[in-house]
């Protein structure tokens, strides 16, 4: 893109900027990477047995819904993390496009299959739950229909940089997409639940007991740290593999001792 | 403790359907996505030793 | 191929114009050249060649702004040409393997509309003169659909004369051309030579120019 | 360049546009045709009473108009970009944000506006009040426009790429779709008597937003697909 | 040319056009996804009312599933007639209609067949019952191959066509009338408890004639536009 | 252009294989040509020339039955070749001015795909084999998108390799070639002819086939 280059220079990047692209490389990045993995999964499962434990063993009956509540523990961590990875995609999309960082496209396309992943986890729990509670799998509340727009907006991103083979390109156009998603989900969002309130009153608000049970809360936010170590792992193996696919050619790689060996 | 017996705890108040569908869901979602993520980088990594090796061959092919 | 010290081609040796150093050029995951470096200066034109995927069209696309060098830096008149932007576009004319011709206009309105989209609007009279300089008389209202792929070809080549550019970039241009086109066509390009311009041009045919500024550029 | 010149070639793009266009006047009647077949579909599908079709007359409608942009949108750019002109247009002395702002005006000239005109007509096969299609075309008419520049964002990042048609509608839907709430909803506010301004000043908002910012991505969407 | 050597040309065909269309697995899913967003458009457009949705769910899938077949028509000859290919397969030593049949076969195996599979998800969120649910799969298992069928023969009058894209909406869709018309009349029909028999009945005869004329048609239609 | 007696080219001659009589060819609404004959026989070439637009595009397509002649008759072994359909294009390999050559698919698949839609399936060794014949060594399982002009023309060329067919009616097969290219494909045409097979091209550059029964015809 013609513009890069410009776009650099206004921003007149110091040596410490540059320093720290410096440890954006993939070459540095790959090995720290692999480092950090184990740790990720390893707090991922610690949290998750955690909150699975206070979530089925102490968290107590709910008065209203009863134990259909319990899917709670990861409905709502799905659903924050399919907003948080968005916001994050769209981040390194941004600085790709805008520095022209290899890494920063790597990350992107690396975390767009999970945040996929959690927005359909969020469906999906969402209208297991929806059931036995409001008895529909589905219902257009603005909050549903938001979050089945965001699963509509990974998936385009996923199936625009697929449909792409240079990765450079495909990164890039990747950014653009992000970018006029990030812009437009908050329109998305207020302009659904205005359009749903117009119709609705209250009908179908989602039914929230008034003080949520301390135990509860802790539960959730047990849970939700497991998903965002989750996340973090499984993002960094893909994006490692990414790298691989991507920098086959780069001396560092064939050093590597998985490829000598 | 909420449960009297595992059985009861497997029903969920009659909301194992609901429940169970979530986790399992969950869950499976969990297990195949890292294995997929695996599954590519070791994909990657097999092409990458099977092209060094044709890189090498023809070398030897080249430089007798 | 590496070619290590940069060779100048031109007449007015303290203007150098267009200015390459130390391109390489990637596609895919190979280096196709590498350490490139030439100097074109007014007057002069340089012929790249090479066998087929030797990697011509894709120089002449980064030399456009098209495409970005994997490593080096074009320079016009002494800038990036990444930052002279439509400055340096407006020196240039490109015409490569697709013709920019529209199937449902005739001969005469691709001329006339290609000449607006490069910034550079003539009158009618203009443009009939040029397709008739360029043996296209009585095809001028005949849509581009109809025409054969030399009167094509030849419907494209109209901008050169239309446009008033000091680089042109031309890849292949004698693709489907007759004998007599492609004796017309040196002889543009001979003119804009002597007239001060420059090209950059690549072709398996022989071109057979008069112009004695002519460097081979071998990228194989 | 002078700005006059600029305004100039402005003009000039999407004089030739349309002429293009007049060229072939089937791109421009099927546009308008897939509309109003579009429309004339729903009572055949979903049944003839009245009360119900005049219930979802706004959303069909506006539904219908979204379709026809969109469908629309694979012509903005993949010809050019086949016959190199958009190559042509990337190197011009003009600015490329001015030639494709150019383009997306043609392209509302073309879609949205015949789209609004004809829109009534059909919005009495619904039996909607005199009132309402007032409201129905001044929706239209600020927010199709709002479609063509998200589109042209949609069908600049999939040029070149196979299956571009049903994937830009992919990459497009999700981001038309506060337009069409409030399109829809600002006939349907006027329907049950709760005044549409609110609707169509939030309409225009967008419309505002998406000028500002849609001819510079789909200029730098360019750029990606021509490298 | 033997009998066993014409099967094998037209599974040639359908393995060339499925093994494209895994080079691009967007192709396939693009269409799919479309199906679903303009699916969920339509409550948008319309309102979130279950009772009302319900009673307009068949229409929607069913336009739906139309319109995802139709913009997916342009995929199955137009890539080949711009590069030469479908020259070739008109100068081929394997009889024309032989290879359209395979490129038709194939083409509902990438749209039709996904669509019908995918429906019944859809359903629920317009809160359909499962009986009715087992309906729409049939309807559309039903129809959608002779949409397929229809839209060859307008893809191939179009080919070449600028605008094509947009043309041919406008000459199948009037075709597709019919099939609209019982498909969505069989789901509707059960939801009332008439029974969806005759519906279905209907659309297999439907399949059976075009079955029989579309490979035809479809052939004259492809020589003309060689020509 | 008016050839009012038939030309005769061919070493076996008792064997008239395709056959060409009083063609005329109506573009728009002028006659490009009119009252053309010719007789080709096994083992001889006929290369069509003529300025850009003199119709030899127009005049291929119609002896591939792409095209209807405006008069006159086209036969192929004494029977009129509309009433051949399958049964002549059995014999027939054309390649025009568009290659049909698929962007998404690898040269390999390409090639061995277009032979099965021809109706002449080859095993992979084959294809790979022609197309290493053909300069593509290395560049067999790359895309078709990302490979140069002269490689697409190249792929496209396979054809001739891989599908065992009498008549070659070839438009322009020079067209992006480099010199090396150049040289392969006239052998591969001079083996065809050599085997009793038979070609109809056209080009604007000279061929340098070393086949003997080589009979030009100017269409201007
Ligand atoms: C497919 C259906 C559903 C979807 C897509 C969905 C989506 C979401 C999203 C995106 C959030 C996070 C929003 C935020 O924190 O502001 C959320 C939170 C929540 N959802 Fe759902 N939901 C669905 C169904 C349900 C159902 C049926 C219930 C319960 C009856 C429910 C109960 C909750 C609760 C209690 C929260 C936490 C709210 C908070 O802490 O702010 N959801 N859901
Ligand atoms: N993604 C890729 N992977 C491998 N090779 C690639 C890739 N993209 C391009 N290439 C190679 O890069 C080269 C592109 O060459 P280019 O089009 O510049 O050639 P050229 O000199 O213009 O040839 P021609 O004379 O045929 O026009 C080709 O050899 C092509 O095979
Ligand atoms: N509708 C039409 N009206 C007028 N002239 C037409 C029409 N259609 C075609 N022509 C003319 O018919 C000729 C077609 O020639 P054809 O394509 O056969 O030429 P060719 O000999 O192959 O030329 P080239 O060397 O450029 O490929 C052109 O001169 C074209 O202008
Ligand atoms: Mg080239
Ligand atoms: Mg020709």
């Amino acid at each position: 893109m013609g513009n890069n280059g410009g776009f650099e220079n206004r921003f007149g990047m110091n040596t410490r900027l540059i320093n720290w692209f410096g440890y954006a490389s993939p070459a540095t990045f790959y090995p720290l990477a692999g480092k950090m993995i184990p740790w990720f999964w390893a707090l991922a499962a610690l949290f998750g047995i955690a909150g699975l434990y206070v979530g089925f063993f102490v968290a107590p009956t709910d008065a209203q819904q009863g134990e259909g509540y319990r899917i709670i523990f990861i409905h709502v961590p799905a659903s924050w993390m399919s907003m948080f990875i968005y916001l994050v995609m769209a981040f390194w999309a941004a600085l790709g496009l805008g520095f022209n960082t290899r890494l920063s496209g790597m990350m992107a396309t690396s975390l767009a299959p999970t945040g996929a992943l959690m927005a359909f986890l969020s469906l999906w729990t969402g209208a297991l739950w929806g059931k036995p509670m409001w008895g529909a799998w589905w219902v257009w509340d603005a909050r549903l229909t938001s979050e089945l727009i965001l699963f509509f907006l990974y998936i385009g991103f996923i199936a625009l940089q697929s449909a792409i083979d240079d990765p450079r390109r495909a990164d890039k156009a990747g950014a653009v997409l992000a970018l006029v998603g990030v812009v437009n989900i908050p329109i998305i969002y207020f302009s659904v639940k205005w359009w749903n309130t117009l119709h609705q009153g209250a009908s179908v608000s989602l039914t929230r007991s008034p003080s949520m049970a301390q135990t509860m809360l802790w539960g959730m936010l047990l849970m939700a740290l497991a998903f965002w170590m989750y996340a973090i792992a499984v993002s960094l193996t893909r994006v490692r593999a990414i790298i691989l696919e991507r920098e086959r050619h780069a001396g560092w790689v064939e050093e590597l001792e998985e490829v000598a060996t | 403790m909420n449960w009297g017996s595992a059985s009861e705890f497997f029903a969920m108040g009659g909301h194992a359907l609901y429940v169970w569908g979530s986790y399992g869901a969950c869950a499976l979602l969990m297990v195949v996505e890292p294995i997929l993520a695996r599954k590519r980088r070791s994909q990657a990594l097999t092409e990458l030793k099977r092209e060094i090796r044709a890189n090498q061959d023809s070398q030897d092919e080249t430089t007798p | 191929m590496i070619l290590s010290k940069p060779r100048s081609v031109g007449v007015v040796h303290n203007c150098p114009m267009l200015e390459a150093s130390n391109l390489e050029c990637v596609r895919g995951e190979k280096s196709l050249f590498r350490g490139l470096s030439f100097r074109l200066e007014a007057g002069a034109c340089l012929m790249v060649q090479g066998a087929n995927g030797s990697g011509k069209t894709s120089l002449l696309r980064m030399l456009c702004g098209l495409a970005q060098p994997a490593q080096g830096e074009i320079r016009w008149d002494g800038e990036p040409i990444r930052k002279l932007a439509e400055e340096y576009r407006g020196e240039l004319l490109y015409c490569g393997h697709a013709g920019a011709v529209k199937d449902d206009l005739t001969a005469l309105e691709n001329a006339r509309i290609s000449a607006t989209l490069a910034g550079a609007p003539v009158d009618e009279a203009a443009a009939r003169q040029a397709l008739r300089q360029l043996g296209l008389k009585g095809r001028e209202d005949l849509p581009a659909r109809v025409l054969s792929a030399g009167q094509r070809r030849r419907v494209a080549l109209t901008r050169l004369l239309l446009e008033k550019r000091r680089l042109w970039v031309l890849d292949e241009p004698l693709t489907a051309l007759d004998k007599a086109a492609v004796a017309t066509l040196c002889g543009v390009i001979d003119a804009h030579l002597a007239a001060g311009g420059m090209a950059v041009l690549t072709s398996h045919q022989d071109l057979p120019l008069a112009a004695t500024h002519v460097a081979q550029l071998r990228l194989d | 360049m002078g700005e006059t010149s600029l305004f100039a070639a402005l003009g000039a793009v999407i004089r030739r546009d349309l002429l293009l266009a007049m060229r072939r006047k089937s791109d421009v009647l099927t546009t308008l045709f897939f509309f109003i077949i579009v429309v004339s579909l729903f009572p055949l599908g979903i049944g003839p009473e009245m009360a119900m079709l005049r219930q979802i007359a706004p959303g069909v409608l506006w539904v219908a108009a979204l379709l026809a942009t969109m469908l629309s949108l694979n012509r903005l750019f993949a010809a050019d970009h086949a016959d190199g002109t958009l190559e042509q247009m990337a190197l011009s002395a003009v600015p490329l944000g001015v030639l494709v702002t150019g383009k997306v005006i043609a392209h509302w000239l073309l879609s949205g506006l015949p789209l609004a005109l004809l829109a009534p007509v059909l919005g009495l096969q619904f039996d909607l009040a005199t009132g309402s299609l007032g409201v129905l075309v001044v929706s239209l008419l600020i927010g199709t426009p709002v479609l063509s520049l998200i589109g042209a964002v949609g069908a600049a990042l999939t040029l070149g790429v196979r299956g571009g048609g049903v994937l830009v509608s992919l990459l497009v839907l999700p981001l038309y779709v506060p337009v069409l709430i409030f399109g829809a909803g600002a006939v349907e506010a006027d329907l049950t008597g709760l005044g549409a301004t609110a609707h169509l000043s939030l309409l225009a908002a967008f419309l505002a937003l998406a000028a500002f910012f849609g001819p510079w991505a789909t200029t730098v969407a360019l750029r990606i697909a021509l490298e």
